[in-house]
Order: structure tokens, then C-alpha cells, then sequence
């Protein structure tokens, strides 16, 4: 699935992603990790800039330090050294609800351009074409962290007019939706894709591109988007993955 | 030896019956694979099963045909992909159609919680903007009636039967458990009846950051069952067994395949 | 040292403010009676002090003159009898009347429960045939929209500043305490500000039965303060001071005596 | 305030009233035990008759096995032998109100023919006479227990026809009342005084004269009650105290 963007440059489209996702998280910021993507560019950020980042496992994990990259979000790794360990009930309510979690990182099967997000079902929900795993955290993470950050790959089949089901909402039906619906925190605040970023507009909220990566073309990531893709007025270039962020991603990904 | 000290094939059967809501609990850490393993070789026939991650565990016993209905928050296999035979069951009613009443997590853990407490609801932010309330009738606008602030309740989860796995059990069939401890004190408590499988038994307990004691006084059944995790783990025994978890895709992909592994590893 | 440990003197003078709403929590174990002296000294006024047992440490703020209003759910000297200072302010208006808003310890917990969840309000059954309702505001009727049951809720408490004494904090700041932790965890996350008083500062924390453990970033401050508890106690570091208990009811019976004790034992 | 109700009896009236406390809790009984009398009845009955009974006190402790009487709730000694400790809000949810106590005992300054139970103020609310500890956890003892056991001494300040304040609910207004109210336990089914022993009526719930202790009689106990009280047609003798119950009370007492 991953790819090389252009035979020049010296990392992948999953790379770029992964290293764009890692500076998105300060140092000190308390951070909703799942598997896949979002840890490994949360363990990505702690090895770099953000040493004081807390990871937080939805299985109870505060301030986890794996030493490896887990494989589920209850790997024993996690609990082996973390701050803090929790019930579940207590990780929902006492830590995500309360608002004491700074970002969370959300991945999705389908976008749509208020970045609201599908991981339920594709087609039908009672005679559903692809029936996916569902909500698990994320409907909650993504109305009770500060901010959200999803990160998905670029295409049609993803960035689409028309969710089939809303799982999490981003921000609604644009404007002031969101905090209409009385939803705490501020929602997404950026989309990082394998093509570039998105940010939404200050006031509709729609999704706005304002990079790509190096290598590829903005008319590339309107051909990947499946409504009329909102463009800023002065695109820029994602900067380019260093020697340092990609040499401790693959040091991580290798073991 | 107390009382409620007995062997799998007793427990499961004194306690499991046609028909029932069952949850096997365990998030990630401690699912208790043995028990499900023993319903199976039971033949237990139109359970409600209830459980946050359905997980494997609940892949095996939808494949195997044991569910008619299935309460859960993310049916996925953590870090590689779909549940196949959850999905085969959705999508194509094999080995037969499976009705979902799906949530979140967040009001998964309200449920248990409320459940455990001896409240028939419990309230949380969620579900707001989502299309959730759309299929599933398990949600409800409540009201605070001092903010006036609209909030989500959930009815409480009061299975007929609460499984779970645990590290050690003590001589007087007071358990333990540690590491990662999800719902499991809430499964325990909401349930009507509830099995627990270990480890082992110990003279006595140590400490253990993150400890959850359950009184054998609140446990129906006390199981030694070794490995009763695996392909899950237990925190101090085990590791989790992450080459299984990807084997078992291509397992679970086919319907013959998966037939031929479970006539294999779990009927005989 | 990390960046939240300071002098007691300074967290107090840096926290509490006059006319905030505070809460000092430690159920019989681990009161934190010099965080509340220092309160005492710097001479805070018109507080809405928040506690389930008001104690001997409420009975000496009260009758210094710091309160104008007490939540609580029982307000004696356990084991001994009345608290004398509290019965004065509330009979005899001495030396400054004191608004009562008065609950169950059920209903207390339920409430620092949904302040330290985020919520608005927390459901209970409780309060029902009392006189409860007649009294205090904060107690209203909601009905299960799924059963229909009438039950009740009262609202999140979620004060200015939490104090609560604690056994250790590690070099970064993170506190743990243990034995019996009351609703010590509910009290720091419920509140806006928060102070940690603790017997020591450790290298690392060893594990212990129902330890609670509140990472460095949720505490806005930290004390090192030995027997800060006493007469309380510190689970392993020190024996609750019954005597001090028991010799506490006739200094707190007269106004005189009172005054020369405080003066004599905090003041100076 | 204790006294010898008959000089030629070895016993003085707070040792039969905790004597036959004690007796009320059988083995293997969940009990929920507050400070004083009750705590030392449930420690004498774990002494005795019921030494596998489950002593659950509000402040956490669950199966505490006190080697000495405790001061209060929260002593060292209760968390130390405890089977499993839990934050107090825990205590009233998942245990008490999820009805899993089998017994509760409780005191009170005032109680009427019903078992109500007042123990928050005598006078007015707003400008009391006496104003009480309050109502701690009495209101969900009562109201969630399997069943309650009241003990407190007789006379007519505390046997009262109308409570100023109903803290915790016994019978209520009498009959399927306190049903009616949704309250799940049973309700108390027995007082225990310093006189006798008093049960609700089956039907009318109203609290009736069942046994007086030795040396006590019936006329004593109407003069101590401030309503008219009904008697049992037979009433019985409490049985003295064993030589057995007097020395593990007195043993314990002592330290």
C-alpha cells in the first residue's frame, strides 16, 4: 500500500504522513493514541521533540512509554510502564469526558468535507456492502479532546460528498455547528493524508488544503477528493521528512 | 478448597444456558479464550453476547453459530483488520443473521458501570451528531435538571452471565487481577451470575499496581485454567500472542478453513 | 524537582482565595490538617467549604472564622460526638453564621463523581421519604428514560481548589497514595486548582493494595509536609492520634478554650 | 450511661443490647457496620456464632477483620485485614446501592413507631435545639440493605411520635408504604434497646414489643416510648448473655 511518491525523494507517502502527524504534537501535550498510524507517530514525537508528550492508551494507559511499538492498544508493554493505570469506565469518564486530554488522533474509512468520519459501515446499516469494526473510542475522543487530528490516505473512496454513516463528528454542517450540538472540544484541526493537509476554514469550517507533500501536485489531490476540493490561496510544500525523523521512524517500525 | 472452585466443563454448563446475555469481558488483556472455547464445544444456541471488542473470541463464537444477537462498541481484530465472521454474519447471515445494538465505547463503559451499581441508566456526553441514535434503540436524550444541559443516558448492562479471566485466585476464591483491567470488576458486578477463570491459586496476594480484588463472595465460579487467555495474555504469565492474531485472518476469511481450525483446536 | 513543588505557604497563598469554594477531602485517613492550619494562618475568609466529614479540620476552620457556608454529609467527631464549633456556628451564629447545603455521603460521593467526569449531575438512588429535599436545593427528582423509575440527581461539585495530603510524590511530581483513599482521586480531578501535601518525596513508587496514583500534570502543586495528617493518619507512616480525638471535644466545647488552643497550636 | 438493670444480673444494659445485636448476624452474613455499638455487635458475632460474616465498613473496607475495636470508620486496622479496598464512591455504588449488603445496622437520636430514623437535628431545621451529625450514610443503609437492624437506648426523647427530621425511611407512613417509594431493601426488621426488642407488625409495619430483656417489664418499656406502644401478645424473655458472649465482649471492650 505504501508507495514512493517520486524516485527522488528518500521517503514514502506513509512516512511523510506518519513524520507530518509527529510535529503536529508539542512537548507536553496530553495525546489520545490509538493503534496503527496515531501511535506510531505519537512514540515518533516522543523520541524527537515532544520527550514530555503523554501518551494516553484508551485501555487505561496514562503516560505510557513503550519501549516498542504495541500491536493493540492493551499490549502489556503499555501498562509495564506507564504513570498511571485505569479501569476503562474511569479512562472514559474521569480522563476523555472530563477534558483533560489535549489531542486525539483519529483515523477513518470515509471523510466528508466538515471532516466528519465513517469507521461503521459502508452502503446500508442493515444490509451494509462492507460492515467495518464501528465506533470504539472515537465518537467520544473526537468531541471531548481539545483537538482532533485525523490522519487517512488520499482518494475518492475516502474523501467523499456523502458519509453513508456518521460515526464522529468533525464539524458538523460547517460554521458553528459543532459547538451548537454542544460538543466541548474545538474538533478537527487538521487532516493529514498521504497527499498533504488540510485544515478547516476559520469560519465555514470546510476542509482547506494548505500543503502538499513534496512531490506531489495539487491538482493530484483534487483528483483524490470526492467533492470540490476548497484550496488556499497559498499552498505550500509539507516540509521534507530529515535524516534524523525518518532514521528513528524506521528504527521504530523495524522491531 | 471453597466452594466455588469447580471445573470448566461444570461451571459453563451449571451457568451458561439457550438463550442467554452473556458477556465475556477483557480489554485486549485477560479474555477469557477457555470459556468461550468450552460454550462452544457446549453447543450453546441463541446467546445474546455482549462485549466491548468482540474481538477473536467473539469471531469463534459467531462463526460457530452460538449467537443470534451481539451488544459491542468495535468488532474489529486489534492491529490487523475485520473479524471476518463477524462481518460474514452481518453482510450474509453465516451461519446465521446476527442483530447488533452497537455503541461507542464511552457508553459501553457507562452501561457496565451503571449495570454495576444498581442503576437502571447512565448518563454521558456522547452519541450527539452521530448517526448511532439512527439504529440503535439502547440511546436517549436526557436532561440535567439543574443546567438544563441535554446529555445521553444508556440503560444499564445486566447480563445474564459475567466471564472473565484473571491471574490468581486465592485458597478462600477471592481473584485478582492486574496490568490492563478494562470492565472486568463491572462485568463481574452487573451480571446475575459470573464465572472467573485463573491462573492459578496462591497462598496469598501480593500487591500489584492497578489491582482489582473481587470477593469470592460476588463470584459464582472460581475455574483454574492455565493459558485461559492465549491468544490474549496475562500480565506476569503471559505475552500476547501477536503472530496468532495475524494468523488468524486468513483463518477467519473463509468459511471452510475457519470450520476445519475450530474442528480441530476447539471441538476435539 | 519538578516545577509543581513548593512551600506549603506559597501553594496556599497561590490557591485560595477569599470567597472560593474549597475542598479539603480525606476520608478519616489522611486529612489534610496543616494545609488547613495554613489556610487558618493566612486568614482566607467567606469559603464555601466542601467535605463529606466536616472532622475536627472543619471544626477549627469553622471556628476561625473562615466559612460562610459548609457542604457536607456528616459533620461529628468520629468515635467521640458533636463537633462543637460547627454546633455553635450553626446554633449561635458564633463568631459568623454558616449556611448549611447538607446531603448524604451517597450523594456527596455521586456528586464528586460527576464533577470529576465532566458531567453536570450524577443519578443515585437515595434521598427518597427524607427530609432531606425540603432542605437543600441540590437534590431533584429524574426518571430512567428507558424504565420509567423515578431516581435522583444531584449536581457535580467541582470547587476552586481540592487539598489532599498524600503518603509520596516521585521526582516528577506524580503523588500516590493508599489504604483507604476516600474520594481523594475525585477530589483533585473535580477541581479547578489542586494541592497535594504528602509525607515524602521517593525515587520511585513501590506498589501497594488500592493504590491511587494522580500524574504530576493534574496537580497544580505539591507540598512535602511529614505528619501534615495528624491527628489523621498516613497508611504506613503513622497510627490515627484517637486521644487527640477525644481530647479535642472539651477544648472545642468553649469558645475560650478554643481560642487559646488555636492560638497557641496553629497561630503561632 | 450504662447501667445494671438488676443488681443480682451479670450483665448491664448495653451488653444485652449488643449481646442480641450480635445474634442477629448469622454466618456468612454481609453486614454494613458503622462505629460504636454496631461495630462492636458485628465484631463479637465474627468472635462467636458467625466467624465467616463479611464486615463491610463505608470508609472502603470490604471482609475487615479489626483485631482491636476500631476508633472510627477508617481506622489503620480496618484497611490492614481487609479483603478488598475500594474509594468511597465505589463503596456506595457498586456495593451498597447495588444492593449487595445484607444487613445494615444503625443508631439514631430519634425514631418513631414506623423505624423511621432521625438523626440530623432536634428543633427546626433553620434554628435547631440540637443540631446532629447529619445524615452520613444512614439514608442509603436504610433505604438499600437487605435488611436493617436499629439499635439505640429507649426513652421517651428518642422514641418519639413525630421525628423532627426523617433522616433515613423504616416503614415510612407504615404498610406497603416504603415499597411504594421504591426503596429495595426489606427495611428494619428488628430495634434493639437497652429494654427489649421491638419488630414491625407484618402488615401494619408498626413497631411492636417482642421480648424484654431479663429484669425489664413491659410497663417500663411503655413508659419509655412516647407513643402508645403495641405489645406482642407473648412477649418472651431475650435470653441472657452467655458467660461466653460476656467475655469476648468484655475481652474486646477492654483493649
Amino acid at each position: 500500500m505504501t508507495q514512493l511518491l517520486d524516485p527522488t525523494l528518500d521517503h514514502t507517502s506513509d512516512e511523510i504522513m506518519t513524520v507530518e502527524a509527529s510535529r503536529a504534537l508539542s512537548n507536553g501535550t496530553v495525546c489520545f493514541v490509538g493503534i496503527g498510524l496515531p501511535s506510531t507517530a505519537a512514540n515518533l514525537a516522543r523520541r524527537l521533540h515532544a520527550p514530555d508528550c503523554v501518551l494516553v492508551y484508551e485501555s487505561g494507559c496514562i503516560g505510557a512509554k513503550p519501549t516498542v511499538l504495541p500491536n493493540s492498544i492493551g499490549d502489556g508493554v503499555l501498562a509495564e510502564h506507564a504513570d498511571v493505570l485505569v479501569s476503562v469506565p474511569e479512562m472514559f469518564s474521569y480522563w476523555l469526558q472530563a477534558g483533560r486530554i489535549d489531542v486525539g488522533f483519529l483515523g477513518a474509512a470515509q471523510i466528508d468535507r466538515y471532516a466528519n468520519l465513517n469507521t461503521t459501515v459502508i452502503g446500508d446499516y442493515d444490509d451494509p456492502t462492507v460492515r467495518l469494526p464501528g465506533a470504539g473510542g472515537a465518537p467520544e475522543i473526537a468531541a471531548s479532546c481539545g483537538e482532533v487530528i485525523i490522519t487517512l490516505r488520499h482518494s475518492k473512496r475516502t474523501f467523499v460528498e456523502h458519509l453513508d454513516f456518521i460515526t464522529s463528528v468533525g464539524h458538523a454542517e460547517g460554521g458553528d455547528h459543532r459547538q451548537r450540538l454542544g460538543l466541548r472540544g474545538r474538533g478537527p484541526t487538521a487532516v493529514i493524508t498521504d497527499l498533504g493537509v488540510l485544515r478547516p476554514d476559520p469560519t465555514t469550517k470546510e476542509l482547506t488544503l494548505v500543503s502538499t507533500h513534496p512531490g506531489v501536485d495539487v491538482d493530484q489531490v483534487r483528483d483524490a477528493t470526492g467533492w470540490d476540493l476548497r484550496v488556499a490561496d497559498d499552498v505550500s510544500v509539507t516540509a521534507t521528512p530529515t535524516r534524523s525523523e525518518l532514521d528513528v521512524l524506521r528504527a521504530l517500525k523495524s522491531v | 478448597m471453597v466452594d466455588n472452585v469447580r471445573t470448566l466443563e461444570d461451571a459453563i454448563s451449571a451457568h451458561v444456558r439457550d438463550g442467554d446475555e452473556v458477556a465475556l469481558e477483557g480489554f485486549t488483556h485477560l479474555i477469557p479464550f477457555a470459556a468461550a472455547h468450552e460454550i462452544i464445544r457446549q453447543g450453546r444456541r441463541d446467546l445474546t453476547l455482549v462485549r466491548m471488542t468482540p474481538d477473536i473470541i467473539y469471531d469463534q463464537m459467531i462463526g460457530a453459530g452460538c449467537a443470534k444477537k451481539l451488544i459491542f462498541s468495535w468488532g474489529g481484530n486489534p492491529g490487523v483488520g475485520s473479524l471476518h465472521r463477524m462481518r460474514d454474519a452481518v453482510q450474509d447471515a453465516w451461519p446465521r443473521p446476527l442483530q447488533l445494538e452497537e455503541h461507542s465505547h464511552a457508553g459501553m463503559a457507562t452501561r457496565w458501570q451503571a449495570g454495576a451499581s444498581g442503576l437502571p441508566f447512565g448518563t454521558l456526553r456522547g452519541y450527539v451528531g452521530t448517526s448511532l441514535p439512527d439504529h440503535t434503540d439502547t440511546i436517549a436524550a436526557i436532561e440535567c435538571p439543574f443546567t438544563g444541559e441535554k446529555l445521553t443516558a444508556v440503560p444499564a448492562l445486566n447480563p445474564d452471565v459475567g466471564i472473565i479471566h484473571a491471574q490468581q485466585a486465592d485458597r478462600d476464591g477471592n481473584v485478582m487481577l492486574w496490568g490492563i483491567t478494562g470492565v472486568q470488576k463491572e462485568c463481574v458486578l452487573a451480571s446475575r451470575r459470573s464465572i472467573v477463570t485463573v491462573e492459578e491459586i496462591v497462598d496469598a496476594f501480593t500487591p500489584h499496581v492497578n489491582a482489582v480484588i473481587l470477593p469470592a463472595w460476588v463470584i459464582d465460579s472460581v475455574v483454574v485454567c492455565p493459558g485461559g487467555a492465549h491468544p490474549s495474555y496475562a500480565h506476569d504469565y503471559s505475552s500476547r500472542d501477536n503472530d496468532f492474531y495475524a494468523a488468524w485472518d486468513p483463518i477467519a476469511r473463509d468459511r471452510d478453513t475457519f470450520n476445519s481450525w475450530m474442528q480441530e483446536h476447539v471441538m476435539s
